[in-house]
């Protein structure tokens, strides 16, 4: 077959296969797939489908043990993304996917194609997208690169997002000096769907028409999503770069209303979108799905490009592309709604009984393979795992050793300040949060909410809820704690809206799995990821693997980001994450340990990264999480906020000014324990909420029996932040007296919100 | 001395503005319009010792801040005093 | 009856009906922008925010040549209710049913944020719920919102009472701080000299339930549908 | 044919994008750079009879949905066979 095609194409042999990224064991298994040297069409296939990108060979060896399955998961890990019933006849559909080496080369274009990649893996199931999230972390902002790359990252988020009316009501915006040389961008979405109406991508019906719809084909990313993502950056990369792909949101729009109304008519078998590798991977996993095969004619594909070769076409990564299969016959009805959108529909292929991809071109055979040793039995990697030579050094941290902290006030501005406490209001200002009208709560808080509306315009009680989470630091301390961490940072920021979590996506983004200390910290993060969701009862219902984030052998910490999703029964009782008004009392949720290891205020006030991170009692958290529901559901609780990044001191300066413009409110708060004051006020242990109460002793009962440890401390009033502290050691010798009591922070709460404000402003205001 | 600066989507790359913009053509009847590429035209202003140092200065900053080179071609289209 | 048009792009379309139909109770329903008539019986043109042909070449150009525009200028030709919103402004403006033109934000970058406005006009058909100088909080969200006209043009819409709402402070004054986009005037909101065609750059259809933020829309969404007396 | 169109804003509209860059380049150090105005460029493949047509039909296109006449001028620069 090869050289058969009148086009000049290369000469397979292993050299080229080498170059394809594949290594001599998978060059000898496609000789024998196929029994004869593949065509250059074929080569390009394999390399592609074999690529970690789409074939998870490194991770899915440990991926598997992951639980998946819970009461109402109705599709897990496998497909476009999973799919969980709420009631009322609705499931949502939700996903996280990496986009970060294209945005590493063109950020607005990169982020921009990312978010519209992961809007097509929940449309085409189905489901009408209703809330975008964004996970994105940068280097340091005194890096002009930087300071760039975030602001092409976010213009291409938001112009995306923006245009095709999906509201971004959340997410997480992080800095450090590990992302310098590969920044992450992970778009998340969630549509909703009837639970009866989900779509599979599934090419079933042997005879049944394989239709191509949307943008035309043009030579745009080539080998873009699969061999970037499963390479290192270096010096060479630039010249291997393909052709930037351009989102067009346009093209998107109108694709998702014509898809959409085309399940409508009940002849759609099986839908997927062209993602990575396009033509080739989502041909080959609808065959292999169905257990059937596809015949297909290139010279039947929209091409916007002259002289596309068959290697071009079966490659191309064009944006806003999707594979149907219809009932035979009966196509006329779908091809017509995507006429009346003015996009291109054709039918391009058959569906075939004998489990082979068949593609012809220019009147010849171009690729003849079997589906399933290319997509479901491609090759799996037991990868060596070795603990890093420096963890030790890494976790060792001496807390004696480390010098109190001397002025509780300026640290906290010092925290205030740093970009990755700061107001991320510079970011999610430039996105449209309030499409589609549903937004109860947006970015701002600690999970967005959103209202769940039936496709026909009449709303539910119910919401949604959903924040994205993780701290990177804690993951390079330890892998495994740093991510059951971010599962129960993820879940708690739910439940603090009242939410119950369902389940969780994720985005595994590692350096390279090649490297035996890379492949112990992925390992050891999925072991986490497996005993969180476990534990939280929150399964893993999609989610996406990157890895090879480094650039010239220097890898980005281990950076598990979780989405969990959460539901509302009743929206109109939900807590917000600020104080509405003054004279609450103000309790704390869960203990506060002398934990100041990976901290903030140890990076930014001593300079060191170091130590363990703060300990996770899963049991704790789902007792917690319960109580927060109860409370919010009782209307006990009006404001519920996570203590995270920054500590105590720095999550109550936000309630008081994170609410409407305008709005803010102080607190008067006394902290009565034995431990320093410095791991009080800022230590990060895990397990914390502050809640705001007009009934604190009926809160306080319902603590108790709950098992979950409580305490009042504080009123929310005024428009001073005052933290003070009284020893316990003095309250047992009989209650403190006035000297005794020192007082940390004393700050008006207008001069704090400042500070925060202006953190990332500021630095973009650089010159250069 | 007055500059202008042609900068344009790469001919490989999507320019959905360009697409657009054909298909409104079309749609005005004007089904002469074969192909529409859309792109940036910068008129700029600057003092330069003479027209050599002045094409220099300008593809200098077309290479650093007009364009992006990733996607987009330019070109220096007239230099006048 | 409300006819919410639906352009290829449209975003807020959507919101537009659920805010007059299940939130105010009127009767309303999209239009596909391909029609070349109004559906009989529309009382009222609403056309919603977006991204109409993804705004590719300027906001809301190509929108105004869909076929369903050329019924749209016939019905305001003969004094029938036209509200623009956002996007819909932008058309207007294109289609020369509104004066001036909507640029690119001053600081370039788009913006999603609560807009206060203090109401300048109080007539029917849009704004006879309010009170004069009443401020109003409706979000904004728009990349280009920067309405344009001459400072000669904006004197004489001034004069004749075409400016409807200005951005403002939330205490109604009108300063430079509390524009958001660098519109001339604050102008936030125009009509036509017939008092029949409006535009605006914020979204009353996102400002209609406490629960989403806010119920202010209802006052220029109410007045129009105190204006068609079709209220079930 | 192929044909260049400039769409360029009017002199008395605020042009932030053409500040900013402006700005941009003095911040690089470039300071000789004294104004710069953005505008767009349509690069244009059409069938027309001749010349003569194809600016007519040019212009018209340009007025009608190029370019916005009440902040924006236009003018064909170049057409080609
Ligand atoms: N990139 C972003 N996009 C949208 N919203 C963001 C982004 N980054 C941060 N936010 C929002 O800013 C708020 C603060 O974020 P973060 O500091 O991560 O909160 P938390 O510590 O509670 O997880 C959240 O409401 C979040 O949704
Ligand atoms: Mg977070």
């Amino acid at each position: 077959m090869s050289g058969a095609t009148g086009v000049r194409e290369p000469l397979v042999d292993q050299t080229l296969a080498r170059e394809h990224g594949l290594s001599d064991e998978e060059w000898q298994r496609i000789l024998e797939i196929l029994g004869r040297t593949p065509s250059y069409s074929e080569l390009g296939i394999f390399s592609v489908m074999w690529s970690e990108h789409c074939s998870y060979k490194s991770s899915r060896v440990h991926l598997r043990n992951l639980p998946t399955r819970g009461e109402h998961v109705l599709v897990g890990p496998g497909e476009g993304a999973g799919a969980v019933a709420i009631g009322d006849g609705l499931a949502v559909i939700f996903k996280i996917e990496s986009h970060n080496h294209p945005s590493f080369i063109e950020p607005t274009q990169g982020a921009a194609t990312g978010v519209g990649g992961i809007l097509r893996d929940i449309f085409s199931m189905g489901a009408r997208p209703i809330a975008s999230l964004d996970s994105i972390r940068f280097g340091p902002l005194d890096d002009p690169k930087h300071r760039r790359l975030l602001e092409g990252v976010v213009h291409g988020i938001g112009g995306y997002g923006n245009s095709v009316g999906v509201p971004t009501v959340g997410g997480e915006t992080g800095f450090h000096e590990c992302y310098r040389g590969n920044i992450l961008v992970n778009a998340f979405n969630l549509g909703l769907a009837p639970a009866d109406g989900i779509f599979l991508g599934q090419a079933s019906g042997v005879g049944n028409p394989v239709i191509y719809a949307g943008s035309k084909t043009g030579r745009d990313g080539i080998h873009g999503a699969s061999l970037l993502a499963s390479a290192e950056f270096d010096a060479e990369s630039d010249a291997k770069r393909p052709t930037v792909q351009v989102g067009d949101p346009f093209t998107e729009k109108c694709l998702i209303e014509a898809c959409l109304e085309a399940m409508r008519t009940g002849v759609i078998v099986g839908i997927q979108d062209m993602g990575a590798a396009g033509l080739t991977c989502s041909s080959f996993e609808m065959a292999s799905r169905a257990e059937t095969g596809i015949e297909m004619d290139l010279d039947c594909v929209p091409q916007r490009a002259a002289n596309l070769s068959p290697y071009e076409l079966l490659l191309s990564e064009s944006q806003e592309r999707m594979l149907l299969v219809t009932r035979a016959g009966e196509e006329r009805q779908v091809l017509d709604i995507f006429e009346r959108w003015d996009l291109d529909a054709v039918v391009v292929g058959r569906v075939t009984g004998d489990g082979r991809m068949r593609v012809h071109w220019h009147g010849q055979t171009v690729v003849d393979i079997p589906v399933d040793p290319v997509a479901a039995n491609a090759p799996l990697y037991e990868r060596k795992q070795r603990v890093p030579a420096d963890l030790a050094a890494r976790q060792k941290l001496d807390l004696a050793s480390i010098e109190p902290e001397a002025d509780p006030q300026a640290a906290l501005a010092v925290l205030l300040d740093s970009p990755n406490l700061g107001s991320k209001a510079w970011v999610w200002r430039q996105y449209d949060s309030l499409v589609q009208g549903n937004t109860v709560i947006g970015p701002g808080g600690d999970a967005a909410l959103v209202r769940v509306k039936r496709e026909d315009g009449t709303p539910t009680r119910k919401a949604v809820a959903m924040s994205v989470d993780c701290n990177p630091r804690w993951c390079w301390l330890d892998p495994r704690a740093g991510t059951i961490a971010a599962v129960a940072e993820s879940a708690r920021n739910v439940a603090c809206t009242g939410a119950r979590p369902l389940a969780l996506t994720n985005c595994l983004n590692f350096g390279n799995p090649e490297k035996p200390e890379i492949m112990w910290e992925l390992a050891e993060s999925i072991r986490g990821l497996g005993e969180a969701a476990e534990a939280l009862g929150t399964p893993v219902i999609s989610g996406n693997v990157s890895l090879y984030n480094e650039t010239s052998g220097r890898a980005i910490f281990p950076t598990p980001t979780i989405a969990v999703v959460g539901l509302l029964d009743d929206v109109e009782r939900h807590a917000v994450s600020h104080f509405e008004v003054a004279g609450l009392a103000i309790l704390l949720l869960g203990e506060t340990r002398e934990e100041l290891g990976g901290s903030e205020w140890l990076q930014l006030r001593r300079g060191l990264e170091a130590g363990l991170p703060p300990s996770v009692d899963l049991a704790h958290e789902r007792r917690l999480q319960q109580l927060l529901a109860e409370g919010v559901a009782s209307g006990l609780v009006r404001t519920a906020h996570d203590v995270s990044n920054g500590g105590l001191a720095v999550a109550l300066a936000e309630c008081g000014f994170t609410g409407p413009a305008g709005v803010r409110i102080g607190a008067r708060v006394e902290l009565a324990d034995g431990i320093r004051p410095d791991a009080l006020l800022f230590g990060e242990s895990t397990g914390r909420v502050l809640v705001a109460t007009g009934n604190p002793d009926a809160l306080l009962e319902r603590a108790r029996a709950a098992a979950v440890p409580a305490r009042r401390i504080g009123t929310t009033g005024g428009s001073r932040l005052v933290i003070r502290h009284a020893p316990l050691t003095v309250l047992a010798s009989g209650g403190p007296a006035a000297s005794e009591v020192t007082s940390l922070i004393d700050a008006e709460v207008a001069n704090l919100e400042a500070i925060w404000a202006r953190a990332i402003p500021r630095r973009l205001e650089q010159a250069g | 001395m007055k500059a202008l600066v042609h900068v344009t989507v790469k001919p490989d790359v999507l320019d959905p503005q360009g697409r657009a913009i054909q298909r409104g053509c079309a749609s005005l009847g004007y089904r002469g319009v074969r192909d529409v590429r859309q792109g940036k035209l910068f008129e700029i202003e600057l003092d330069a010792p003479d027209r050599a140092a002045a094409e220099r200065l300008l593809l200098e900053l077309a290479a650093k801040l007009l364009a992006n080179p990733v996607v987009e071609d330019y070109r220096v289209v007239s230099i006048e005093d | 009856m409300f006819a919410v048009l639906q352009f290829p792009g449209s975003n807020d379309d959507r919101d537009m009906v659920f805010a007059m139909k299940s939130v105010l109770g009127a009767d309303a329903r999209l239009v596909w922008h391909k029609d070349a008539e109004l559906p009989a019986g529309t009382q009222c043109v609403l056309l919603p925010g977006g991204f109409s042909y993804g705004d590719y070449l300027r906001c809301g150009a190509m929108a105004r040549f869909s076929p369903i525009m050329a019924a749209v200028t016939r019905f305001a030709a003969a004094g029938g209710p036209v509200l623009g919103t956002c996007n819909g402004f932008q058309v207007l403006c294109e289609a020369g049913l509104l004066p001036g033109a909507l640029l690119r934000n001053r600081d370039l970058a788009f913006v999603c944020a609560p807009a206060h406005l203090r109401v300048e006009r109080v007539a029917a058909p849009f704004t006879s719920r309010a009170t004069p100088g009443q401020v109003l909080r409706i979000p904004i969200k728009h990349g280009e919102g920067r309405y344009h006209v001459t400072p000669e043009k904006l004197a004489r819409l001034e004069a004749a009472n075409q400016v409807v709402l200005r951005y403002c402070t939330p205490a109604g004054d009108v300063t430079d701080a509390a524009n958001p986009n660098g519109s001339i005037g604050n102008v936030a909101a125009v009509c036509n000299a017939a008092g029949n065609v409006m535009g605006l750059m914020p979204h009353p259809e996102h400002a209609v339930e406490a629960l989403t933020g806010s119920t202010h829309g209802r006052v220029i969404l109410g007045s129009l549908l105190d204006f068609l007396g079709s209220r079930r």
